[in-house]
This record gives structure tokens, C-alpha cells and sequence, in this order.
């Protein structure tokens, strides 16, 4: 086993990215010096003004829309719940049915148990063992009471990317409104809404290098939606509140570096999690790749350790110096396994195993196989450890510590 | 989240192992919570002479198994019995708060091999 | 008339304030380099998690309050929706009547708007001439089904300060729900939640030197709240949401600050108001000091100008280096005349003739000579282009531009 | 928020003042809304002659009389009948959304003065 390194080996870039320095740069001046408020009439503001025009623009030119169908909101939680909260309120008396999957982040499931408590009917799609939906029973569940589909574009846990332009194909034949939350898909994927067929797209600045605390959300013109958030007539009257003009101006920095870069990221990322994908299948008996083998994100690798737990393999990656995650972050104050790994098929027990390990622009080679040289003993000295290795009788008995 | 007494547990268990000619042996938890802990005592003169652990679970439960093996190697199995899980919790300077449930079984485990061992010392008395 | 500074006389603070250095400096480090996922459990997910709890204490500790009591929201608006919101969808069951003020910020009257075409009954208090809501009136209108007061602790426009601990008491006494909008009081009021008989209590970071996007509300310990934005557990579970690290510390080091120096504040803002004040009434006929003449914010002076318009006035100001607004800034995209100046009494025409000059801690005495010595021949010049003014025979007829 | 040419006729209005010895007044908006406009005209032979106005309200409410003002000047009476509040903005460069309303009357109340001075005319001849 290696020795510890003297940087932190961070592989949870899908939990959150450090603010890039040029993004960093860019957001800068908007907190001290022009610290104006976008909507006041004097020079000061006007420069707010411009910056916020000038990055729904740059946002709005990455994903192929127009600006005036760029709300921006507080990050992709705000985002996913003014899309399901905005257009069920809006089209309440059309219907009460809305369809989603069962492995999608839990800023959408909760806010669908939120509403099926306020008389909503929620359709929760199964998912196949790679974790993707099935476009055609999207068709067979939409009824005439429908009003929303929500299907996320690529999960945040395992990876895998949805087939999102056959699904907004099929709400547009049917006329229903398409919900994609896109906040893993950013900086990874090609983002033309057109293409995608959505009528609204929910995206989080820091997943792709940007600042925490800011998102937006794509609604296509025309598509009812009731604002939830009532105040001031700030972002044409559809999210209130004194704009983060700095988080704004990050937010569109870090999209138009993004989409500079991501032939790029995905070629030199994608290199990096295959290497890492082979070198665990490689080294460690009784593992499992979750997700798709290939319709998965440049920079997501999940596996399942059979005969031991997802947590005691973090925090012997941490005492190792590696940060990784066991599914998302937000649930890491649950025991629960994973609902995504579950949806998938997979038993309990192993989904407890789990480890979610995701790469960024910065992570190197040599970081990669630090890893591959540290994990195996890990795994090794935990399963010595487990009651349920040695019940397995895969191996020999359990040494002392 | 652990404090620095968990997290010596953790990471150097102590008593991690089994006693293939056990006098009691006891399970708790279960799979899909995510924690199983298995624990094996030898018991001479009414008192618990040794004691291994095997647990599947996360930092808590590990660390809970090993403390608890500390707490009650060489003690009589009367004052095992009368630690607590949360006495355990408390021996490692609390635990989170969404770790006391299922986590914190070590002492409800040895508990249960201790009654093995009772059932089994019953079974052969009479 | 002086000639234009070089620098722009900032006296909209009460619309936004300027991050301090110092605040930026405790935010910086959270961008790029302590850049974790405060819901992780790996060492960097630590530090974000010890910063957002320092942060809580610090915050809590300015206000009086415990940490578990505060919610970290993405502003003043968020903070004014989850509390209306939150206390009447929990309380459903008890009663439908709300009683708040007719000069609240429209963060709060839109929120009741909304709740009101969703069955709920509002009461909306008047106000004296001087924009104070009278107690007594607030107890007269709490009956049986009355779930929540909320009554802002000092007006944005007018700077009118509150009796929110008599508010409080009857509404302790009279066991209804009380929230207060506290957003322009922090920096300049005392806030002591127990003292003020606040169960809510609504801040917002970028009214005192810290940064935009990120605010706070105090929920007393058993006040019934359902959240507002679901997601992950963040918040303890209520309010869903990556937390934004850096936003945060920026507002606990703002409030750090501002309570540090909020008797120098008063003492040196206030002085600089009052010469403001004085000097426009000295030198200019036929104006009128909007608010209350003592219980005011240390920071605001609004006057009407008769005959002439409000933005006209604001337009010069600004072709002369002075930024000023003409009531609250979310606003001015609005042809109405202020609805706070109504509820006072004001007629609207002379309502349309307000300004709002709000100094902040880097105001200096000559600032404030400047704009005095600027304003009557801006008055001036637009009386002698108004019909309104002739008309009122108060002087000659105009000339030509 | 205004173009460089509604700031120009905002700063420097043309044409500010009263006639006294108007032959048409004209008046337009109400101070609730916050813009009043009065506009006097002087006419011979059927052709403006002067014009001047004054105004109560915003940037856009002074712009557009001002503008308005070096429009008609000099032009027919039947010319500045043509013109519309929304060629004055054009002419302006345009104006913000919100302001196209209220504070664009200022052709309109051209063409007020234009009705009061043929009243006066047809009452005169009458
Ligand atoms: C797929 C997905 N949706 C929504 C979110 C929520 O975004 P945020 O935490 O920025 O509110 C996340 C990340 O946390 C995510 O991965
Ligand atoms: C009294 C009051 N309440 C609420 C708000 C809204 O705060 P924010 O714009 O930060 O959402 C403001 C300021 O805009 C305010 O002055």
C-alpha cells in the first residue's frame, strides 16, 4: 500500500466541484465593487444589469435557448421544485397525474411525495438493471389526466444516462409537458433543449465548476408555470428575490467553460474511469458494476463490494486521503440503501456495499492508481472483518485487526 | 461526524475475529439496515474470559463491537449483562444521532451470546 | 452646483450594500480550496461542516437564539415565503386568518396574495400617517381561526420602526404564531428574539455588507413549519439544498460585524441622516418628510418633493454621480406609486415625488454636503417644467429648459 | 434601462415652457399614473409654428414631449396628426416595455392641442 498523499485524492466531483479559478475571477467584482442591484435604475445597478443579461445570454446560448427562457434559482433543488411544484399548480385543473422514474435525486421524489399528499397521483417508472427507463412505458403511462413528466437526463448515483430525446419525443406527441432534471448531464453531455425535446431543464452551477447556491431553469416558452416564490417582479416575475448577481455571473462562466471543454473532459475523464472501472475488476474478487457499462457519465464508477458496507470503505478511503461518496450526498445522514441500486434490482445487503467514486478535469493517473493500490487491502482487511464473508465461505476466516 | 475514540476503534479494532469452539454466540442487526454483528465468547467461572467480534456494518457499528469487547473481556456475566447499548455509545464519546439506532447493537449482542451460552450450560445441566 | 465626484455617492443601502473585504476574505476560501460537500463524511466535507456550524452559532448567538434554530434559506424572500407559507400549510387544520400590515414588503404581500386565492384570509392592518401599526389593532384582529401575524420590525421605504415586542407580547399572550420581517432592522435594531416575541424572524445578508443569494429565518423551537423546498436532508430536513458554504459564512461574518459595530453605525449614520434631513428642509420648499420623525431607521431619509416625479428626480441624480431609489428597488419596474406612502395617507401624485436616500458606514459629511448642495436645483429645474407646479401658483412660470 | 437619445432629451429637453398667448392646449395622462403632459401650440397658416410643453413625471414622460416637440415644429397640422405616440418612441429609439404606456402620451397630447386650437378656430369662425 502506497503512502497517503500530501492533496486530498478527491473523487466525488458528482456531490460538488470546486469553484475554477477563472470562474472565481469572474465572480469577484460583483461582490464588492459592483455590488449594484440589478433592478435599481442608476449607473451602479445598471452594471449588475448588464451582467445578468450578458449570462442568461451565455447560458442560454449552451443549451440552445433563448434568454427569456432562463430562470435562474437558488441551485438545482429550487430548480427541480419550481418545475414539478410550477407546472402541477399551473395545469391543477387539467389533471393530477404526474409521471417520473424510480431512481431520480430525491429533489424530485420528495417533492412528488409532497404533492401525492396534496392529491396528486404520482406514477414512479421501474428502471431496468442499468438503471434505464424504458421510453415506451412513458407512452403507456401517460393518461388523460397527466400533466408532467419528469425523467432526470443522467443520475447522479450510478451514472447512467437516459434516454431523454425518445421520452420528450413522446410527451410531445401527447402533449405533455417534459421535465428534465439535468443537474448531473451539464459539462458532460450535449444540452440543446430543441433536441432534447424538453420544456423545462433543471441545472446546479457547482456540479460543473461553478459556485454553490446557484442554478437555473429552463422553461420553454409558453409552458404554464406558476411562480413559487412571491416577492419582487425579479426574473420577469417568475422567481423573486434580490438576484446573486456574482453566483449568476459564476454559474454562466463555469457553463460556457464547460462547453468549451467537454470534448475534452469527457476524452481525458472517460480515460481515467475506465482505467479505474478494469483496474477494480481487475484486482478485487466479487465486485459489480452499477449502472449502464456504456451509457454512463465520462466520469461516474460505482461498484458494489460484496460482504461489506459502503461507509466503512469511506472512511478507510478518508484515512487514506480519498474522498468519495456511497450514492448522493444528501442522503449520507440515512441508512437506508441506496433507492436508485434497489430500483436496479440490487439486494440490499449488497447495495449496503456500495461506492460511488467520481472524476474530475484535475484528478490524474497516478491519483487512479493510488487508489487501485490502496482499495483492494481495504476491501480485504473489511471483509476479514465481515460476518458475512466467512458465511459466504468465499474465503478463509477473519484474522485479528 | 465520529469523534477521534470512534474512529481508533475503527480503525484498530480490537477482538476482531472468531472462537471456532465458542461457549455462546451471538447475531444482531440485519442486512438491509446495513449492520450484522456476530459475536463469540469463551466463559470460564462465570466470567467472560475471551471475546471476538465479526460485524458488517459502517464506522459505528465497528467501533461499537470493538468497544464493547473491551468493555466485557474479563468481566463475570452478570455485570455484562447490565451494560447498555447506550452505556457502549457513551464509552466512545457519543455517537450521531442517526447512528444509535441500528448501529449501536454491540451490547445487545453480547447479550444474545450470552444467552447461547446460558441455553447452552441450561441444555447440558439438566 | 459642484462638480460631479469621482466616485458614485452610493445612498441606496437599504436596496443592497457592498460585500465588506472583510466578509469576502471569510468567504473565500470556501469557493475553491474548502470546497466540500457539507453533507459528505470525508475530511473536506468536515471543514464545510464545521464552517457552516460556526457559522450557525454565530448567527444564532447575534440574535439571541439557538442554532438549531435557524434555517439558512437563499435570501429575504425565501426566508418571508417559508415562514407565511410554512406556518399556514402546518396549520391548515387550526384556521385560515392571517394578519399582517399594508406596508410589508412585497415579499410578504405577494405571498399572502397567493395564499389568499388558495382560501386564506388576510387581514391587512393600517397604518398611521407615520407608517406604525397600532397593537391594539393587531390583538383586535386576531379571532379564532388566526394562524400567523407577521409584521415587519422596520419598513424598507419609509424606515418606519415597528412596536414589535408589544406585537409579540399579544401574540403570545393571544397564542398566535408571530413572524417578523426583520430584513432592514439587522446592523441597525437591537434583534434579541426573546425581547422582540418573534416565533419567525426573516434576514437577508446583502442589507448588511454581506452577500446576495443567501439569507436566514428564525424558527422558534416548536413553531410548526412545513418546509418549502424538499430535497435532501439539508437543514435538518427543512430546507432542501447544497448548502452554500460560502454564502453563509459571508452572512455570519456580516452579522459578526455588524453587531460589532452597530452603536458606531447609529452613531455615525444617524448623524449624517439627520444633516441629510435637516439640510433638504432648509433648502427646499414644499417638501415632506415621509416616515417617523424619531422611530426610524438610523439610515433613511425619504421625502416627497411636490410637483415633480420620483424617477425624474432620481435620473438627475444619477447624471450627477448620486444613486438613490424611489421606494424599494424590486419595485421599479412599476409605474404605481408606492404602496406604502398610500397606506400612510400620502396623495398619490405627491406620492409619485419620493425618494429614498439610504447612507450606509462609508458615507462621509461631504457626500452629504454634495447632494445638498445638488438637489434644490434639480428640484428646481423639473418644478419649472412641471404643470403641476404652475398650476399650483407656488412660483413663477417655467423657462425654457 | 434608456437609450443615449432618451437620456439627451431627458437632460436637455427642447422646447420647455408655456405660450401664453397659446392658440391650442393640450392635456394628457393624470397624476395617479404619475405623468401629466400640457402642450402649447402656436399656429399660422395652418402650420405649427411654436410649441412647447411641460411635463410632470418620469424619464421616458420628458423625453417623449421633448421629442415630440422637434417633430411637429414647423410641420402641418395634418403632418403632425399622423404622428403617433409609437413614432415618437421609434423615434427615440425605443423605450422600456413598461414605460410605452403611461409615460407615452406625448403625441397624443399634441394632438389634443390640435382639437383645442381647431375648437377655438371653429368657434371663432362659427
Ligand atoms: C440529479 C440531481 N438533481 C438535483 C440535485 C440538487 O442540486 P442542489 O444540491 O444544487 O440543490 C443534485 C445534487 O445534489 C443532483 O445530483
Ligand atoms: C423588508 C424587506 N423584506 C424582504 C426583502 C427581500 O430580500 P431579498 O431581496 O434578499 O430576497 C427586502 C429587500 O429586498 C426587504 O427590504
Amino acid at each position: 500500500m502506497e503512502n497517503k498523499p500530501d492533496k486530498v485524492v478527491y473523487m466525488d466531483h458528482s456531490a460538488t466541484t470546486a469553484v475554477h479559478p477563472k470562474v472565481l475571477d469572474a465572480m469577484l467584482p460583483y461582490f464588492s465593487e459592483r455590488f449594484g442591484n440589478a433592478s435599481s435604475i442608476y449607473g451602479l445597478a445598471r452594471e449588475a444589469r448588464r451582467a445578468l443579461d450578458q449570462s442568461r445570454q451565455t447560458l442560454a446560448e449552451g443549451i440552445g435557448a433563448k434568454p427569456e427562457e432562463i430562470i435562474f434559482t437558488s441551485g438545482g433543488t429550487e430548480s427541480d421544485n419550481l418545475a414539478l411544484k410550477g407546472v402541477a399548480d399551473a395545469l391543477r385543473s387539467k389533471g393530477n397525474h404526474i409521471i417520473t422514474s424510480a431512481i431520480e435525486h430525491h429533489a424530485i421524489l420528495h417533492v412528488c411525495e409532497y404533492l401525492s399528499k396534496r392529491g396528486y397521483e404520482i406514477t414512479y417508472l421501474p428502471v431496468d438493471k442499468h438503471g434505464i427507463v424504458d421510453p415506451d412505458a412513458v407512452g403507456r403511462a401517460i393518461t388523460e389526466g397527466t400533466v408532467l413528466v419528469s425523467i432526470m437526463h443522467a443520475n447522479n448515483e450510478v451514472g447512467t444516462i437516459e434516454p431523454i430525446a425518445e421520452i420528450g419525443r413522446i410527451c410531445k406527441e401527447r402533449k405533455v409537458v417534459f421535465h428534465s432534471d439535468g443537474v448531473q448531464a451539464v459539462g458532460k453531455l450535449p444540452i440543446k433543449v430543441d433536441e432534447l425535446g424538453v420544456d423545462l431543464y433543471s441545472i446546479s452551477a457547482h456540479k460543473f465548476y461553478g459556485p454553490k447556491g446557484v442554478g437555473a431553469l429552463y422553461v420553454r416558452r409558453r409552458t404554464p408555470l406558476i411562480p413559487q416564490a412571491q416577492g419582487g417582479s425579479q426574473e420577469r416575475n417568475r422567481r423573486a428575490g434580490t438576484e446573486n448577481t456574482a453566483g449568476i455571473v459564476g454559474l454562466a462562466t463555469a457553463i460556457a467553460m464547460a462547453e468549451e471543454r467537454r470534448d475534452d473532459y469527457n476524452r481525458k475523464v472517460g480515460a481515467l474511469r475506465d482505467r479505474l472501472i478494469a483496474g477494480i475488476q481487475e484486482r478485487i474478487p466479487s465486485v459489480c458494476l452499477n449502472g449502464h457499462p456504456t451509457r454512463r457519465l465520462s466520469n461516474n464508477v460505482n461498484f458494489c463490494f460484496q460482504y461489506v458496507e459502503g461507509e466503512s470503505i469511506l472512511l478507510n478511503l478518508d484515512l487514506m486521503g480519498v474522498a468519495a461518496s456511497s450514492g448522493s450526498a444528501c442522503t449520507s445522514a440515512s441508512l437506508e440503501p441506496s433507492h436508485v441500486l434497489l430500483a436496479m434490482g440490487v439486494q440490499p445487503e449488497i447495495a449496503h456495499g456500495s461506492v460511488r467514486l467520481t472524476l474530475g478535469y484535475d484528478n490524474t493517473e497516478q491519483e487512479v492508481d493510488y487508489v487501485l493500490s490502496i482499495l483492494p487491502e481495504i476491501i480485504e482487511r473489511l471483509r476479514s472483518m465481515s460476518p458475512l464473508y466467512s458465511k459466504a465461505g468465499a474465503a478463509a476466516g477473519g484474522g485479528n485487526g | 461526524m465520529y469523534s477521534d475514540l470512534v474512529m481508533d476503534h475503527f480503525s484498530n479494532p480490537r477482538n476482531v475475529g472468531e472462537i471456532p469452539d465458542a461457549d455462546g454466540v451471538g447475531t444482531a442487526g440485519n442486512p438491509v439496515c446495513g449492520d450484522i454483528m456476530k459475536i463469540y465468547i469463551k466463559v470460564k467461572d462465570d466470567c467472560i474470559e475471551d471475546i471476538k467480534f465479526k460485524t458488517f456494518g459502517c464506522g459505528a457499528a465497528v467501533a461499537t463491537s470493538s468497544m464493547v469487547t473491551e468493555m466485557v473481556k474479563g468481566k463475570t456475566i452478570e455485570e455484562a449483562l447490565v451494560i447498555t447499548d447506550k452505556a457502549v455509545a457513551e464509552a466512545l464519546g457519543g455517537l450521531p444521532a442517526n447512528k444509535m439506532h441500528c448501529s449501536n447493537l454491540a451490547a445487545t449482542t453480547v447479550h444474545k451470546a450470552i444467552e447461547d451460552y446460558r441455553s447452552k450450560v441450561g441444555a447440558g445441566s439438566r
